[in-house]
């Protein structure tokens, strides 16, 4: 009985390692895994991501197999004899103290490049439009013809992002109200939208489509509300698009749809 | 003393899983006790409402329009009920997913969130809406009320439901509707009672002719009619430069004909008139002024000196007025003053369209002390203060300080 | 062991968590009946039970006066709080006062009491084509009361130098009245009760207006009396009483006169001879009926 | 188990005495009562006062992260028994309310349960007797400790049903929405009791840690030394100079947070902040402001929750595996690291707050570094385990999943860690998983494995073993089907605290785990009904425990079960470390560190014959 109480418990604890890697490796069958990447940086943050699983993976798989291998052979039912009387050896602590040490090292060094693309070296140019985070909702504020924010030709929209693929884009980020955290998962963007800071935020879009913006910084009860979206288009669609948006928005008639609406109505 | 505290854990652990088999009433439509309780109904007559309302409207979970209405059951069934997908992953439920925690469940602007928030959400149920292309006293038409769920209203609590597909926002703004008749109806049948002789012992008739012909026809009518009431705009005079037109609208805001100084005040920050109600806040002002001003003479007065039946008539009246406040705060925000809009923000709830502006001065918006202009103020001159309130969050003005602008710069 | 009843006791109110916010209940709808209702209404059959029209209908035309007075002292009427436009709504120092309960010092006469016929067969006049005046001058609206006949032309007129807006509850009507100048108005729907009129730029002004079709409505004089002409003989008709200050239904001034049928709903009925005047004397409101 | 179980006493001498009872002059019963009961100063008590009070605070906390679970799983769903509160809205809860569940949720947990139960129940009951000391050094103190928690339990309770509910600002509480009345309903007076537990509960570890500190550094028995101490001792020790340092940051910021609430000072929110139409606020402060000095405490504080818990766990493991511990040093020294560094990582909590992105790049590298002296003891615990000679008892087995889990919770720190991918998960739930990890599965199975431990000790019964493994595998199970599945749910970017995400297309698709999810959750707070019941019954009738049931070597195993006031009978004389576990030439496998030299030579010379 009580052998067998030892073999299924280290059996419970090799059960860890397998279906924790089972897990990880069948999630992306079923689409639950990273989001299609649309950014030109995003691939390396991916990379970054992939690599510190392969490291954590082999030390999870390493140290869990080890514990159970111990539980199974050191079971105190099958074991003969005392247990080994050993306070500890100097150069194992040596040893796995250097090992980690240099890795995580490594690790930190390795991935600052990334990070300085995308939060540090920031092109110069003026913001391609100006997002502010309110509760609960995304304010968009294109520059006009002037290329000038806060000028009477700006465009003024609501949660619906139109940006061109293939260039830089700089969003000055801004908060009316509350913390906010601008999302977008298929970009690998995030950036928290902090009230009296104005905090510029780049990316290069590589594909075109519509992605989610999402709100990452709880900001009161309608958090979940503040969906938005990307719409990545040719430089010409989004010029075409800006212009139709700006004539809307100075219309001094009613649009036809609406009137054919009533109508219909 | 062991045993009997182990017995008591049970039960504690017993009462907690117990818990879990409480179910929750289905969901159901509110009376509006406000209005009940001022046509002073009795318990049979706001039954008799409940009962009439369930006929014609339905529940929450299954709406139901009669054909005068107008209405489009389809579109109703996508919008109402709980919160679910069906088997082709169609959601349902539309309105409690997305409205009902401000908008409440019944339409009348008490849901959980709605105290809470700067302004109120909508009340639906006297079927006043402030923005649209239609006359002051007229209903929206459909287009204005998609306008405003595809937009949101700045500056308010009310978000852009733009990324909603369109049979979705439509099968919103019909619900919007069918809650809105309902509500309507609703009131007409309360206020009923008191139009009734008295040999009608205060029963209404529940015949076709009462309910659907007296009542309800006549209300589905306006909602109807809306389209064809829409405001016919003026084009912008062509003629005239923008600076002009700006100096002529200047003129026009600050002269006593227009008259806007008097309430967006001389900087146009809406400081001129600072203790105004809307007509939903003004209704519940009164309604506490004559409870408090009833409660107060009672107690001064005493029924030592009444014959019998003045001293129970006062009793009732007192009892009344008691209820009445009572009524009151469970069912009504506490009432808030509108302050008139600061034109220099640039937040535009109605729109930023030319248009919109020229619909909110022409027709004034109902509900909401702006009155109109039509009439008074010919249509060139609205399109010319038109193009001053669009020009004021840009104004650089010395009297305001240089860094005025700065507040179109960084709030719009 | 103390941990354990406090353990008990917290899971009990954690289980019976259903209390909810304290509204008062209000009477859920009887589901039978509901259904029996609908069956009527999708019916398209007209079911009979109308109330049939009043069936007597006389000839000739008769009046209607009366006095109303006030039974008990008023108190001092409150000066309302003006804090714009001073230079005009309160020239020289002047105060408006609340005018919501006037009475005559000299013979207690009640004004601004609404008397209106609720339903009459016939109706002599068509409405008259004469604009009726409804001004506004040191931001006071002339009239307390203001009666008209639905389509009537009404100029509502503004005599002050500056700008003013009236707003009609319950109406389409909420108009900027320039300074010197009028709005014209068509009273399109009859109000039932009077209605409230205000100003929103200058919130204390306060006025109350009464349409009817048939126009059958006066609002008492500063002595309280009050009279309504051409009224259709021969047919009893029914009269509803208001009084702005009245503690009654939605402003009903209730009184005991058993003889006029008088009820709570401030309604009373009497049928008039042809061509003759029936005086209903003096009509004393008590001071317990006036509410706030 | 049951020769484990049964008693064998170490001291063929102590069984004679009798449980050592000071003498007290007689008194009312009732004063006696509240005396000895309530308003007791021996540590012991005031210890279980706390493991009483915390329990109940973890089946509440347990209760509303069901009510989250199912909002998540389900949203807008009719909620079971709650649905009744909402029977107005159709049975499905409010966003705020939500928001609400998940704030109190977090803050319940934290500064209602692990960190009380840790410093709290096992500090008081732990310390003097593991050290040979007859109580702590200020009796009265301690019992202050204890009744300032009454406070923070009322002022927290009572947040519920106060206008516009508790507070819904996150555990983190961020200003201005924090600040700001007007940002959220819970942000009234619901935020400010918040503030005002908050701390209350500081003012009890603060009386806490000096006590521990004085306590540890004065009262140890003789020939106790520093480096004889359990790691239970060492973990207390360095957690007390933590909270004895980190705590006045947080105390300070909360009462700017007060002020800034009541008093309208400005120091976390820029000028001219309007939210909701509300007052705009005056005075230019600064919201990062608050997360710096919040994480300054915050961040330590994540340590003080599972240090600890290491250290018991240290001392079940060699107890079990009837082996010294591997690197008694290299341990203490890890346990100093951690608190060390503990105090220069704090900024990796607000990677994309908008600090300094350079700034950013110091804290990954402090980051990275405090991963270290975590795996040495991980290896360590490894090293302990192997070669020994396990016994597989219900606290073993919470310990070795501590072990277990705490690599998982360990290693999935690292993505965090790494700026670039902080970038795609911060505040998904892949953060979720990491501190669910570290703190449930870690913490709360080591606080099990530590119940499971010293219920003798506590209490003179030990607990069902049978009913215990039961508790320990569904436990397991459970928590690892809610938990580890939150790992992927990160990946895809799941964002945490959303009232509803499926409105997203991309989390769309999420639902079914988040169900699947939710249903270990409800498994996993079910099976605590076991635990309970089985704590309360083994309270009163479990089998009778001898002083020492499990052969350990530390001294509280010399004390009667459960020691009388006063602790020991006799002065207890230290001679050796605390994991002399199956030296060889013994036939006894443990020697206690009160053991006296003499007892070891003739014990060997009976073995040389």
């Amino acid at each position: 009985m009580r052998r067998l109480g030892g073999i299924f418990w280290s059996l419970i604890f090799l059960a860890v390692p397998i279906l924790g890697v089972a897990t990880f490796a069948v999630a992306p069958s079923y689409n639950i895994w990273l989001p299609k990447d649309v950014s030109e940086h995003g691939s390396s943050i991916d990379g970054l991501f992939y690599f510190i699983l392969a490291l954590t993976g082999v030390v999870f798989i390493a140290t869990e197999g080890l514990l159970f291998w111990f539980l199974w052979k050191y079971d105190a039912a099958k074991a003969k004899g005392p247990a080994t009387y050993i306070h500890g050896s100097h150069t194992l602590e040596v040893v796995w103290t250097i090992i980690p040490a240099a890795t995580l090292l490594f690790l930190a060094i390795y991935q600052m490049n990334t990070w300085a693309d995308v939060k540090m070296r920031r092109p110069a140019m003026a913001p391609t439009v100006e997002v502010v985070a309110r509760q609960f909702e995304w304010r968009l504020r294109y520059p006009g013809r002037d290329g000038m924010l806060g000028t009477r030709d700006d465009l003024f929209l609501t949660n619906d992002l139109h940006l061109p693929v293939d260039e830089d884009v700089l969003v000055q980020l801004k908060s009316m109200d509350v913390l906010h955290s601008f999302f977008l998962p298929n970009l690998r963007i995030k950036q928290d939208a902090v009230p009296g800071m104005k905090i510029p935020v780049w990316f290069k879009a590589k594909e075109t489509g519509q992605f989610d913006i999402v709100c990452a910084e709880l900001c009161g009860w309608g958090h979940y509300k503040m969906k938005g979206r990307v719409t990545i288009e040719s430089r010409a669609d989004f010029d075409r698009w800006l212009e139709e948006t700006y004539a809307r928005q100075e219309a001094t008639q009613p649009a036809p749809e609406d009137t054919a609406a009533a109508a219909a109505d | 003393m062991n045993r009997f505290s182990h017995v008591a854990f049970l039960l504690a652990a017993g009462c907690l899983l117990s818990a879990g088999c409480g179910r929750t009433p289905p969901a159901s439509y509110r009376l509006n006790m406000v209005e009940a309780t001022k046509q002073r109904l009795t318990t049979e007559q706001e039954r008799q409402v409940a009962t009439v309302l369930l006929a014609m409207f339905g529940t929450p979970d299954e709406p139901v329009a009669l054909p005068e209405t107008g209405l489009d059951e389809a579109k109703l069934r996508l919008a109402s009920g709980p919160v679910r997908s069906d088997i082709v992953g169609r959601k349902n439920g539309l309105y409690r997913e997305h409205c009902a925690h401000c908008h409440g469940v019944t339409g009348d602007g008490m849901g959980p969130t709605a105290a809470f928030l700067k302004p109120y959400p909508r009340d639906y149920r006297p079927g006043v809406f402030k923005f649209k292309s239609t006359e002051r006293a007229d209903k929206p038409t459909h287009a204005d009320l998609l306008r405003i769920l595809r937009n949101g209203i700045a500056g308010t609590s009310m978000p852009s439901f733009a990324l909603l597909s369109e049979p979705q926002i439509d099968a919103l703004v019909e619900y919007v509707k069918y809650l809105s008749i309902r509500g309507e109806t609703e009131l007409s049948l309360m206020r009923a009672y008191f139009e009734l002789d008295d040999d009608a012992n205060g029963i209404l008739p529940e015949t076709r002719e009462f309910l659907v012909d007296e009542t309800l026809t006549p209300i589905a009518e306006k909602w109807k009619s809306a389209a064809a009431a829409q405001i016919v705009v003026p084009d912008m005079p062509a003629d005239i430069d923008l600076a002009e037109s700006i100096a002529k609208g200047k003129e026009l805001f600050y002269g006593d004909k227009a008259n806007c100084v008097k309430c967006h005040g001389v900087t146009g920050l809406g400081d001129g008139q600072a203790n105004d109600y809307d007509d939903w806040s003004k209704a519940i002002v009164e309604i506490n002024k004559e409870i408090e001003g009833g409660l107060a003479k009672a107690g001064k007065t005493s029924t030592s000196g009444m014959s019998a039946e003045d001293a129970a008539e006062h009793r009732k009246q007192v009892a009344w007025l008691g209820r009445f406040s009572q009524v009151v705060d469970g069912d009504a925000l506490v009432p808030r003053t509108i302050p008139p809009r600061n034109l220099r923000l640039g937040v535009y709830r109605g729109g930023r369209r030319p248009l919109d502006l020229y619909y909110r001065i022409h027709a004034g918006i109902n509900g909401a002390p702006m009155p109109a202009a039509k009439g008074t103020v010919p249509p060139e001159d609205i399109w010319h203060i038109v193009n001053y309130i669009r020009s004021l969050p840009y104004e650089f003005d010395g009297e305001l300080g240089a860094d005025r602008p700065m507040v179109a710069r960084d709030r719009f | 062991m103390k941990q354990v009843f406090a353990a008990t006791i917290v899971c009990g109110v954690l289980s019976c968590v259903g209390c909810g916010p304290t509204r008062v209940v209000a009477p859920g709808a009887d589901a039978e009946a509901a259904d029996r209702v609908r069956a009527t209404l999708v019916s398209a059959s007209t079911s009979s039970g109308t109330e049939q029209e009043a069936a007597a209908t006389g000839t000739g035309w008769g009046t209607l006066k009366g006095r109303f007075t006030f039974a008990g002292t008023p108190s001092q009427p409150k000066a309302l709080v003006v804090d714009k436009d001073t230079e005009v709504c309160s020239m020289g120092g002047m105060k408006l006062l609340d005018r919501s309960l006037l009475v005559d010092p000299s013979n207690k006469g009640l004004a601004n009491v609404v008397v209106f016929a609720r339903k009459t067969s016939r109706v002599k006049t068509a409405a008259a084509e004469t604009p009726l005046v409804f001004d506004q001058k040191n931001c006071e609206f002339l009239l307390p009361v203001f009666a008209a006949r639905v389509g009537q032309p009404v100029d509502v007129h503004n005599s002050d130098p500056i700008g003013h807006n009236t707003n009609i509850a319950g109406s389409s009507f909420n108009q900027l009245v320039p300074a010197g100048q009028g709005t014209a108005y068509k009273p399109d729907a009859e109000t039932g009760m009077p209605t409230m009129v205000t100003c929103n730029i200058h919130p204390w002004m306060k006025a109350y207006a009464v349409f009817r079709k048939d126009g059958y409505v006066a609002v008492s004089a500063a002595d309280g009396s009050f009279t309504i002409s051409d009224l259709p003989a021969g047919e009893t008709i029914e009269f509803q009483v208001w009084h702005e200050r009245s503690g009654g239904p939605n402003g009903a001034v209730g009184l005991e006169k058993p003889e006029l049928k008088w009820t709570p709903k401030g309604r009373f009925q009497v049928t008039l001879e042809p061509d003759a005047v029936k005086d209903l004397g003096t009509l004393e409101i008590p001071a317990a009926s006036i509410g706030s | 188990m049951s020769t484990v179980a049964a008693s064998t006493l170490s001291h063929g001498t102590a069984t004679s005495l009798p449980p050592a009872r000071k003498s007290r002059r007689r008194r009312r019963p009732v004063a006696e009562f509240l005396s000895t009961y309530v308003f007791s100063k021996d540590h012991k008590v005031i210890g279980l006062q706390f493991l009483f009070s915390t329990l109940l605070w973890f089946l509440i906390g347990g209760l509303l992260a069901l009510a989250v679970r199912w909002q998540i799983a389900w949203p807008w769903s009719d909620v079971p028994v709650l649905g009744k509160l909402f029977a107005q809205q159709g049975g499905q809860m409010a966003p705020e309310f939500y928001t609400m569940l998940f704030t109190m949720h977090a803050s319940v947990m934290i500064f209602l349960v692990i960190i009380p139960i840790l410093a709290g129940a096992f500090g008081n009951f732990l310390i003097p007797l593991m050290i040979g000391a007859d109580d702590m050094a200020f009796p009265t103190l301690n019992m202050l400790s204890y009744w300032f928690m009454w406070p923070a339990f009322f002022f927290f309770g009572g947040s519920f049903f106060v206008e516009g509910g508790a507070a819904s600002g996150g555990w983190t509480s961020y200003p201005p929405l924090s600040t700001n009345m007007n940002s959220s309903p819970g942000m009234g007076m619901g935020q400010t009791l918040w503030l005002l537990g908050l701390t209350m509960v500081g003012v009890s570890s603060m009386l806490g840690s000096v006590n521990y500190m004085t306590t540890i550094i004065l009262m140890r028995a003789p020939g106790m030394t520093m480096f004889r101490l359990p790691m239970t001792i060492w973990a207390m020790f360095i957690t007390a100079i933590l909270q004895a340092f980190a705590l006045p940051v947080l105390t300070a910021a909360g009462f700017m947070q007060i002020t800034d609430r009541m008093l309208g000072t400005g120091f976390f929110s820029p000028e001219g902040n309007v939210v909701n139409n509300g007052i705009a606020s005056t005075g230019g402060g600064q919201p990062l402001l608050w997360q710096h000095l919040f994480w300054f405490y915050s961040h330590p504080a994540v340590y003080i929750m599972i240090l600890p818990a290491m250290g018991m766990v240290s001392d079940i493991l060699t107890t079990f595996a009837r082996k010294p511990l591997f690197g008694y040093r290299p341990m203490v020294y890890s346990i100093a690291g951690i608190a060390g560094l503990g105090f220069i990582v704090w900024g990796h909590h607000m990677f994309m707050s908008g600090m300094n992105p350079a700034l950013g790049i110091t804290f990954m590298v402090s980051t990275m570094m405090i991963a270290l002296p975590s795996a040495v003891k991980t290896f360590n615990w490894l090293g302990t385990v192997w070669g020994g000679r396990i016994q597989f008892t219900t606290s073993m087995l919470f310990a070795l999943s501590f072990v277990s889990m705490f690599i998982i919770g360990g290693l999935s720190g690292i993505f965090m860690a790494a700026t670039p991918v902080d970038i795609f998960i911060h505040d998904t739930y892949f953060i979720v998983a990491h501190f669910h990890y570290v703190l449930f599965a870690g913490t709360a199975m080591g606080v099990w494995a530590a119940i499971y431990f010293w219920f003798p000790k506590m209490f003179g019964r030990t607990m069902n073993e049978f009913w215990g493994k039961v508790h320990f595998f569904l436990t397991f199970i459970f928590l690892n089907g809610t938990f580890f599945t939150m790992h992927i749910l990160g990946a895809v970017g799941f964002p945490r605290r959303l009232a509803d995400a499926y409105h997203y297309e991309t989390f769309h698709h999420l639902q079914p785990l988040n169900a699947f999810m939710t249903y270990c959750a409800i498994g996993m707070v079910a099976t605590q009904v076991i635990f309970a019941a089985n704590f309360f019954w083994s309270m009163f009738f479990g089998p009778i425990a001898g002083r020492n049931p499990w052969n350990s070597n530390t001294l509280e195993w010399t004390a009667p079960s459960p020691p009388g006031h006063g602790n020991f009978d006799f002065q207890p004389v230290v001679y050796r470390g605390p994991y002399e576990y199956s030296v060889p030439g013994m036939e006894k496998d443990h020697l206690m560190q009160t053991d006296p030299p003499n007892a070891l030579a003739s014990a060997a010379a009976a073995h040389a014959h």
